[in-house]
């Protein structure tokens, strides 16, 4: 009652929530969560307290969230600037490049996975360089998993950013510049608060894409407990041998990130 | 499962003529769930079958061993299953869901797969405990994995692998690629490889031999088919296919 | 200075709307640019300002050229010495009233601490300290307003432009923010380029009018210049007088409707003829008086001006008339009613066109 | 230059793109293309017009891009109005449902599908009852791939157009309101093309991410050529006889899909 | 009809503001609602419009209730017969001028075409024909205000509410704008709520004024009466009047500054004081004159008013004085020069506070 004029407000306001939403949204939630109890009801609970106490999966769950968290940083930090790159200049093959960013979600994943090798492996095009100037390796490395999953999860940041960035009304840069604010301090101080919904929104996808990443990261990365073996890598081996530790494994994963997506502040999701 | 076993499994010139002799009565489509490692020989065995026996349609459903058996365990419309390791196999038969008890119908040995040329030339599974030396072996829940442990552990070689594979491919592709200098990986993998990667052969590999399990599904849509399809791969023409590969008969 | 501050010629080029305006000014001079909706007013500020680009011209600040399409130069508005209060002020929504105004100063490397600290004088003199901590949204009309012109004050611009900055106030904020605004301007010798709809606004605070229309200057100069001698319908409007455009012959000025009209002043060839409404004086019957200009017209509406009722008449010529209520009572007038009107010639002005 | 006012002005005003957003901007490109480099180096060819003669790649070309399609319609069909309910309307619990929808993000794509076949199988929770009441079996169909896509893709749109909504000024649906536009309408004819942009990023991804769906597709739908076998099964299954031909369809996938998103009109992607 | 058409008592709760309103409007009235900024009209009309739910009061329109928190009764705004024209116009950017005024049309279910074809005649009225292809984002502000009100009226609501409606626009357009309306609001017998700043608008739009001040109404009443009678400063200064408040014995009215008034007017209690500034005389020394009221002031500042000039005074008691800019000069005004100030008795009208 005291938060009167913000959101309970439209909520009350629009009193009625017309049916022609509302019926498509319940099927829609439906349809994303039933799977999830289907897994659920066929979850080994008995099994789980000892599932638990193994080091292991708290081995992989810990590097699954620090390699996830890294890559979502990787992206944002080079992925908000592409986007804005791509909503906010003019350049010919604009829409080429915005393809081309689009592409890692297309590729199968472990062809992801071989085009990363390719590229940053031993003896790929900048690998060899890296290797032969610097000593650096990435494959088979920690660095490799964040690497990995920044590649199929950053596009998600990009495409999401641009599209908040296009709905964003350019005319609040306008008046920053003509307060001496540079693009720079502009985007910084103007824009980007103003399209955190879209960033957020963005950031949430990439972070859940790349603990969920699968198939580039055991290509590129490979899997070795403690080092690469990520969480989804280590449900897809208990597949082979133990189905049910597998959906053990895979519903503790869940659970952490439902932890942590609700923990997550509306702050991050919403307006000013 | 191997206490049920009490028909001879393993014997390629007996079956062969029981397949003749059942054939003719398959027709229809005849759906084959089969470990994505037979899809060249597989795909070969099934234009064979479909040209001895007018009027059969075979379609292969090829994926990773135990995805196939998921779905077979819930309801998937197979005939046949065709895996690559007895424990996969043990999925769908702890579900009640095998005809026929499954049948060993190839084995897979190991070998030591190395860049073209051997550039490190590594001969022995000792050599690939130098410190040196990067290797990928297939993690120990995929059949190459255990099979890989059993031939270290009997040739008392203690090494810490790079990576530890999802499956054999992968493991071959980093050899191919080179990003590793050696690989654990059967047989018929190399083969496949058609000379991008070499193999080497090790003594350990014979205490560690892979078997492919195949049987007839519960509720196969088309049972007939299935027996007949199995008869096949285990008849002298099919077997001939999987040798051709790189498999041994078991 | 000999050389003036501001030394402009803005072309600009739009589907459907062209700009063409020269517009020069001394420092700590203030110009009001009036015109009817659409004239182009906006866009001038815009071009000002560096968020526009000139298709051709120039524009010069201070001696300094910041724009000259011919030779390629374009100064960015971020490098451009301005300030600029918005039509619909745009505040950044996630910054307190405070922020806002603060931001500028912080643009110019100032801490968050020093530039709130410059900031809060700003809101101070505006009366709007209590709302310091209130993001824009939570701002009535009137407050954003003079948040934005804090805001664009705040930075201490060369050339301040201001897009109806008073629209919004009431009455007493803005006679406050009025006398502010000409303080500040004064003081600190910038040149203002203010667009209004309010011929007072535009009289009290600018040293000079340019009146555009249609992306044209129709009339620039001091605002007892335009008063006297408005030279097209909206400037008569809006200094409130009845304006006409004919051929003039001696005393007899003949519009194109065919009225005629009889003026004090003696000329030939095109001329105006102005007279203020109050000049009219109405009657019901064909009057016997001495005036030279005598209309029968039509009442097209009335309304109240204060304490003065003021006619708006259709007929030969469209007129507006101001009387008081009580002859507007005794008359008997209301809408569609007929009613003579006289106007003598010694009221009239007459100028060339 | 007669397009004085639209998108190049920004991009003359601005003059000189700052070099800290540039740079990022760049290297996050550099960082995406860079293995599509490494691939299109490594490409077969001269392998590469008989593999392209080959009807059954054109096959899975044809299935991948109808099934991806109709899942992009489904997710649009469901999502948006969900995307509305997280957005603009206020009830205990909501951020556990935006938490929840995101979840198949995070699933292991073969648990995935496992997920999928526990609630939709022939002996599933739903599936069962599907199979018994109507006779509808959707496991190893191409209905099956399509879910098994839409589950996938979904998510990705739910929470772009989520954020697009909460970017958007909800001041403009009050002014349809006054104006007799019921939440429906407001929400068909104000809301939706403002938040055009949102929409169709979240569209591009959800296209994008269901092309290269591959865990969730070959475990619920199976992987039977001209049904279920899309163009990432196959590359998958060539992986395993010939990683040069994988190679090689990759690059047909890579190929259509550019062409099909660098066609997509920037009015899809734009600001009215 | 006996019951008025409108019948409202709004009660609306915000964090640090609080509004309290009683409104009532028989059919066909237009009330204006005056108010410094932040006194609360936009969400007074916010709440009429069933965008803010009322926190206690009722809303009654055409006997109909539409809104009883104690009942639990809140109609959403789409279903209430309102049409709302919003101070920052809130036209929609993806939809031309034309289909922005055939929105609300369309929501009653005509086709494109119909509603394409009534809202032509609305915008033709407004003087936008040759823009009503344009989206918003290309209007001038008074084209998107004039497009704005078009698109209010086109519904054809029976209570309608406007957020200072002609304040972007023009002087000519103004005038026009302002008899369309007056003519629409006659002719449909609605009841009209109109925010304005200008006290002309009210003047002339409105059949009651009503002020508020923070929320509260401070003065209600016809124009004619606010204006010879204002009880607060902010309308003294709305209605130019020079205003004081202070307690009445017999003829002398002290204020609480210590200065005291002599009035024509007998009077005992508390009492204000008013008088026009041009009732008051300036002189340099210290008049011998009978003007009752004396006092030494200083000048503040000096504003050209139309042909007259506005001093604003300080000292004992603030003042504004005009005086003819040849008395100005005379007089040699300037800022902080000292003037005697006299008022006549007989032009003062004092009345109960
Ligand atoms: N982005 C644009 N593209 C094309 N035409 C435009 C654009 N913006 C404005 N116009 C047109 O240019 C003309 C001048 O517009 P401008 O905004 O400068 O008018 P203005 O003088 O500021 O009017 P107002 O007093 O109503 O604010 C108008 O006819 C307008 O419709
Ligand atoms: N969303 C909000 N939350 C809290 N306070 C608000 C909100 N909106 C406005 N206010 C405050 O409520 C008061 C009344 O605001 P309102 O917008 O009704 O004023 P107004 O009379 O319309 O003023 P103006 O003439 O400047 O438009 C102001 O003090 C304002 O700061
Ligand atoms: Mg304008
Ligand atoms: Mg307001």
């Amino acid at each position: 009652m005291r938060l009167i004029d913000t959101a309970p407000v439209r909520a009350k306001r629009g009193s009625r929530i017309p049916l022609a939403l509302l019926l498509p949204a319940l099927l829609g939630l439906v349809f994303l969560v039933l799977p999830l109890a289907g897994l659920l009801i066929r979850a080994p609970w008995s099994a789980m307290p000892s599932e638990l106490s193994s080091p292991a999966v708290w081995d992989a769950l810990r590097l699954s969230l620090i390699c996830a968290t890294s890559a979502t940083g990787v992206s944002l930090v080079l992925g908000v600037p592409l986007a804005w790159l791509l909503a906010r200049t003019e350049f010919p093959g604009r829409r080429v490049i915005r393809a081309l960013v689009t592409l890692p979600l297309v590729l199968p994943p472990v062809v992801g996975g071989v085009a990363l090798l390719l590229a940053l492996g031993r003896n790929g095009i900048v690998g060899r360089w890296l290797d032969s100037a610097f000593g650096i390796t990435l494959p088979f490395t920690t660095t490799g998993v964040v690497i990995a999953e920044a590649f199929v999860a950053m596009p998600f940041l990009v495409i999401s950013v641009e599209g908040a960035l296009r709905a964003a009304d350019p005319r609040y840069e306008e008046a920053a510049a003509t307060l001496g604010a540079s693009r720079l301090t502009a985007f910084r101080r103007v824009t980007l608060p103003m399209i955190a919904p879209g960033v957020g929104a963005g950031a949430v996808l990439a972070w859940a894409r790349a603990l969920g990443e699968f198939g580039a990261t055991i290509t590129f990365a490979g899997n070795f407990p403690g080092k690469t073996q990520t969480m989804p890598l280590a449900v897809y081996l208990a597949m082979e041998t133990d189905p049910d530790t597998a959906i053990a494994l895979s519903l503790v994963l869940l659970a952490v990130s439902i932890a942590v997506l609700v923990g997550l502040r509306d702050r991050w999701m919403s307006t000013p | 499962s191997s206490s049920k076993s009490t028909t001879p499994a393993a014997s390629g010139a007996s079956g062969s003529a029981a397949a003749s002799a059942s054939a003719p009565k398959a027709t229809g489509t005849i759906t084959v769930f089969a470990a994505a490692s037979l899809t060249g020989t597989f795909n070969d065995l099934g234009k064979k079958f479909e040209a001895a026996n007018p009027g059969t349609t075979v379609k292969f459903n090829y994926g990773g061993s135990s995805a196939l058996a998921q779905s077979i365990v819930s309801g998937a419309p197979a005939d046949v299953f065709a895996a690559a390791s007895p424990a996969t196999m043990k999925t769908v038969t702890d579900a009640k869901d095998t005809a026929t008890d499954p049948k060993v119908f190839v084995r897979n040995t190991l070998e030591i797969a190395v860049p073209k040329g051997n550039p490190k030339n590594l001969t022995s599974l000792q050599a690939l405990a130098a410190p040196s030396v990067k290797v990928a072996l297939c993690a120990t829940q995929v059949p190459c994995g255990s099979a890989a442990q059993t031939a270290l552990t009997a040739a008392g070689v203690k090494l810490t692998p790079v990576t530890l594979e999802q499956d054999v491919k992968s493991a071959l592709t980093k050899v191919e690629l080179g990003e590793v200098d050696a690989s654990v990986v059967y047989q018929t993998d190399v083969q496949a490889a058609g000379g991008k990667v070499d193999g080497v052969n090790f003594p350990e590999a014979a205490k560690a031999i892979n078997d492919y399990p195949i049987a007839e599904v519960a509720k196969a849509p088309n049972a007939a088919g299935a027996a007949a399809f199995i008869a096949f791969v285990e008849s002298t023409e099919g077997m001939q296919v999987l040798t051709a590969a790189g498999f041994q008969a078991p | 200075m000999t050389t003036p501050s501001l030394d402009a010629h803005l072309q600009v080029e739009r589907t459907g709307f062209s700009l063409d305006l020269a517009l020069t000014a001394g420092a700590g001079e203030v110009i009001a640019l009036l015109g009817p909706n659409g004239a182009g007013k906006t866009t001038a500020l815009r071009a000002l300002a560096g968020l526009l680009p000139l298709t051709a011209g120039h524009l010069r600040l201070d001696g300094k050229a910041l724009e000259d399409p011919a030779a390629g130069l374009h100064t960015p508005a971020e490098e451009r010495p301005v300030g600029v209060v918005f039509q619909d002020y745009l505040l950044f929504p996630h910054l307190s009233a405070l922020d806002n105004v603060g931001f500028g100063l912080r643009c110019q490397g100032r801490s968050k601490k020093e530039s709130r600290a410059e900031a809060l004088p700003w809101l101070a003199r505006m009366g709007l300290e209590e709302h310091s901590a209130k993001r824009p949204g939570k701002l009535s009309g009137g407050q954003a307003q003079r948040v934005a012109l804090a805001r664009a004050l705040a930075v201490g611009p060369r050339l301040l432009l201001l897009d109806e900055p008073l629209a919004a106030l009431d009455a007493r904020t803005r006679l406050d923010v009025r006398s502010q605004l000409r303080r500040h301007l004064a003081e600190f010798d910038a040149v203002a380029v203010l667009v209004t709809h309010d011929p007072l606004d535009a009289m009290v605070l600018a040293d000079r009018l340019v009146v555009i229309e249609d992306g044209r200057v129709v009339q620039a100069g001091t605002p007892a210049e335009i008063a006297r001698r408005p030279r097209t319908d909206y400037i008569a409007r809006l200094v409130g007088l009845n304006l006409y455009q004919g051929v003039a012959d001696g005393r007899r000025v003949k519009l194109a409707s065919g009225a005629e009209l009889t003026v004090a002043d003696e000329l030939t060839g095109p001329a105006f003829v102005a007279f203020p409404p109050a000049a009219v004086t109405l009657h019901r019957g064909r009057p016997d008086s001495s005036a030279r200009n005598v209309w029968e017209l039509t009442v097209a509406g009335l309304d109240l001006h204060g304490d003065q009722v003021r006619a708006d008449l259709t007929g030969a010529l469209p007129l507006a008339a101001d009387l008081t209520p009580a002859a507007a009572a005794e008359l008997d007038l209301s809408t569609g009613a007929s009613v003579w009107a006289t106007v003598k010639a010694a009221q009239t002005h007459a100028y060339p066109a």
